[in-house]
């Protein structure tokens, strides 16, 4: 089994920035649907201030670049998602504690607890049309990465039919449907990145 | 859609460097996003912070000065703003006393609000907080996110914001402030979308001949799509939404809110056709407030809240408040 | 364009009884179109009474009570009040202390309060008159209608309005009304047309790419169309027209006004701007007031208007005032 | 020459207002070219109301049926045409004095003595682009009413190259130009039923 370290989750991260960056209006239209049109800059936002501290820091270990990512999301980026995927990150890296490389299913665990620490702190079942609809098939489908990958886009596009039930979507009622969930898809985008990171070893 | 702006990514530093040269009885930190009175923190007094995404104003941050908060701290454009920026507030206006945090309830506010929360108990400020969920639009239940918060932030920032003013201790004003809560519901109504600097056009099309019945403040689509309405009939959708949830035996402080975009010469016939349905459902009003306070850019559109008030809540009202956005009695 | 109105032929009157209903310091006399401090004819005070077409709130209605006007005739959108009006307005407020007529500078105001001071000098009331006539934008010449009226009527209702407070007699509050009107200069740009309710679409057409500088505040097209410009070069480009007319060497009043429709959050990055431009142009800033408050209904786009001021004109701006529009300090 | 009672000048202004009323939008949209867009509307307000008064008062005399035109549209226009117009009809009634029929001279001298009072109220030169460029060639071709008529539709139509220097279209400066004045279209609208009126008899 493949051993990652602090250079794997580094080039991970920022990948997700490049991504999230090449992605963002396409994040904020798909919010301007049915939110408030902001997830795109909010995720470019956070993603680029990752990868710039990441850049500065160098941390050392696996945990530490998921910690420190994670503290950078949560203050940079606000809203919903702030929190949520600073809670992923931070979560992660403390379960991956400070270990100088961790195996596929360490990272497996990390990331099962990090999704499980969002959905406590949101309080989001699945197929409340959130992100954790991309990001839970995505974990299960570890340490496939390129399985993950596929899971969290299929996840994503799963919940275009979905009736929201939490964020701001959940406003809409019925006219929720038909949309993709922006943090679902955001979150395809990030898996999208952890894969070819991964393939690229 | 063309904006008074240097760039969609410099539009909250730029609005904090003009609100620091308009205002010098504030200190507007550009750089850490907070603006505070510049008095605090007030001796003995609790400190009252807000805060939420911008886009809103004058919410939060023209609602800072004596008699109502203390502390307010501006997100991006409709994102609540981060946990470190509401820290970096209860610090500034704790005397001692301890700080209450007015959130509204969206997701992101609530979980940033409750790190900052944290965070800043771990520094020693006691903190309270109250939750600001009226838009009778949104189903309450608790498998959704529940109401938002929308127009009756007004009511509890200035009442709640008025008690520390006569002496109330932080569990007094929390007491206050939900009691405001409590008491308040609003809905509604978009006539065009606004247009954010992110995305750069209108986050949603509405026909010539249609309009967005229970709106939020973010520029999301309504629950219902009708055809145009006259004002008087908006009145009567607005009101008996209201009314029917809220069931007031007490007399109401009414809000008129312009969402931005709407004159105020409207605005007031509006509310004209407010006052004439509360008359027709027995609702008796003690104070009315027509204007523009808690907007969603440059949204068409308009919002009532209603707040139902006792004699100490009354009193509070008719306090003395004096911040950029609402002033008076002193 | 959607409007929240009953029928364009409503919309006056349907505000007038909003107002009433908001304001119950006022007198609101919606048949005849006379907005009135309740407290009017103030024993041995100069009254003010100024008016002009609607579609400015709360320049006048909002701008009437201590410490400002004594009374306000609202006309139709954007059309001169009539005669009988404003004679009605001066009779309310006469105290035997004579009455100051603030007309802004259009044939149609001119003419027709020009009518009414002849009338309700043949009733008995001693009549004043003061031109406002600050729009930098309008080439000032005797073959031509001369300047626009435009932001500084708030300076002029404000700063005259005072004056009676201290006790000054009509030729005083007259010359300190003429001084203030000689003292400030406009400059205003629009992003988008008002839409009328009359004409049911914007006034004028305007790409997504171009902005009108020069404007007005009755949706007439301006001076000069330009491609978009940063609120940078906004806020350089009508300082620069302010500036260069009137060579101020005291310290300013500066107001930024929003035109109806652009933002809070905008306006405020403007004046930001407009404060750095003046820093640069060595101009000292004495206070800054930044706002909607001489609208032209939803027009997007935003004026800047200068008040050079000596000492006494700033005692008399820091004056209490309470009105709807405008207030502070009592 | 033909003599002209108190019933003509009654039927010349209702169906003036009535041509207002059906123009009302064209007039409105010359004035949202160079102006404010309201001259239809106030234009038809006033003329409205001066019909409603002449119902109720059927004045006994031409002199009178001006002056109370005259007067209405002073208290229901506002704006500049309101003033203007109503000084028109004030000063025409006033040079009728009392006569219980004026014959086409009278007609003539009284309109003219309106005219020069407009044109003195407010201050206009021939080709400032103003209603006085209607009122003016319509009233030196009285007493043919049909040649009135037709010179202030060519007056109107010859304001449109000139550039403004009276009333809200001045401010435009060169964007002035290419524009009909609303005024003098409004003008022409009153001129047309006059001649309409006296082709009836
Ligand atoms: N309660 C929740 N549980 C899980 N995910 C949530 C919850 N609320 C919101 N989200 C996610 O956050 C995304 C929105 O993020 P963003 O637009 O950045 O924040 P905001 O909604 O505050 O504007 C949603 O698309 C959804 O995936
Ligand atoms: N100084 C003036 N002299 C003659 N006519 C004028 C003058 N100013 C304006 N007008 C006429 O009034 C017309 C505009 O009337 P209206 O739109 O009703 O009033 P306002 O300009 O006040 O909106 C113009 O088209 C012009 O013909
Ligand atoms: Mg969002
Ligand atoms: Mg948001
Ligand atoms: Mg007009
Ligand atoms: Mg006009």
């Amino acid at each position: 089994m493949a051993e990652r370290d602090a250079g794997f989750f580094r080039r991970w991260l920022i990948m997700a920035a490049e991504a999230v960056d090449a992605d963002a209006d396409r994040l904020t239209g798909l919010d301007s649907a049915i939110g408030d049109a902001d997830h795109g800059s909010n995720m470019r936002r956070g993603m680029l201030a990752v990868a710039a501290a990441l850049e500065k820091e160098q941390p050392a270990t696996p945990g530490a670049v998921l910690l420190l990512a994670g503290r950078t999301l949560v203050s940079t980026v606000g809203g919903a998602s702030g929190p949520l995927y600073g809670t992923l990150l931070r979560r992660a890296g403390k379960a991956l504690a400070d270990v100088e490389r961790a195996d596929d299913a360490a990272v497996r665990e990390a990331l099962a607890i990090g999704v499980d620490a969002v959905a406590q702190l949101a309080g989001a079942q699945p197929n409340d049309k959130t992100m954790l609809d991309a990001l839970r098939p995505a974990v299960e489908a570890l340490p496939d990465y390129a399985a993950a990958a596929d899971a969290a886009s299929r996840g994503a596009e799963a919940t275009v039919p979905l009736r929201a039930r939490k964020g701001r979507a959940s406003y809409l009622g019925e006219r929720s449907v038909g949309h993709m969930d922006p943090g679902a898809a955001s979150s395809a985008l990030l898996i999208g990145a952890l894969a070819r990171t991964a393939a690229d070893e | 859609m063309k904006m008074l702006i240097n760039g969609a990514e410099r539009v909250i530093a730029d609005a904090l460097r003009g609100m620091a040269e308009a205002h010098p009885e504030l200190v507007v930190d550009v750089d850490n996003r907070v603006i505070v009175r510049r008095d605090a923190p007030v001796a003995g007094k609790v400190g009252l912070v807000s805060g939420g995404g911008s886009g809103h104003e004058p919410l939060h941050g023209g609602f800072v000065g004596p008699g109502m908060l203390d502390a307010a701290c501006p997100g991006e454009v409709f994102t609540s703003p981060v946990p470190d920026q509401m820290v970096r507030a209860a610090a500034a206006v704790d005397s001692g006393a301890g700080v209450l945090f007015i959130v509204k309830n969206y997701t992101g506010d609530v979980l940033n609000f409750d790190m900052a929360a944290e965070l800043a108990e771990e520094e020693g400020i006691q903190v309270a907080k109250v939750l600001v969920r009226d838009d009778v639009a949104v189903t309450d239940s608790l498998f959704t996110a529940g109401r938002r918060g929308t127009g009756a932030t007004l009511f509890v920032e200035k009442l709640a914001g008025a008690a520390p003013e006569e002496g109330a201790p932080l569990d007094r004003v929390t007491e206050v402030a939900r009691k405001v809560a409590d008491c308040s519901r609003s809905f509604g109504v978009a006539l065009g979308a606004p247009t954010t600097p992110a995305k750069g056009s209108p986050t949603f099309d509405l026909p010539l001949d249609e309009l967005e019945l229970g709106i939020g403040i973010h520029g999301e689509p309504g629950r219902e799509r009708r055809a145009t309405m006259t004002a008087a009939e908006i009145a009567e959708a607005a009101v008996d939404a209201v009314v029917e949830d809220l069931r007031p035996s007490d007399p109401v402080l009414v809000l008129v809110n312009g969402m931005g975009a709407t004159p105020l010469l409207e605005l007031y016939g509006f509310g004209g056709e407010v006052a004439r349905v509360l008359r027709e459902r027995r609702v008796a009003v003690a104070r009315t407030l027509v204007g523009n306070y808690v907007t969603s850019l440059d949204m068409a559109g308009c919002s009532i809240t209603l707040c139902e008030v006792d004699e100490e809540l009354l009193r509070l009202w008719d306090a003395p408040v004096s911040t950029p956005g609402l002033r008076w009695g002193r």
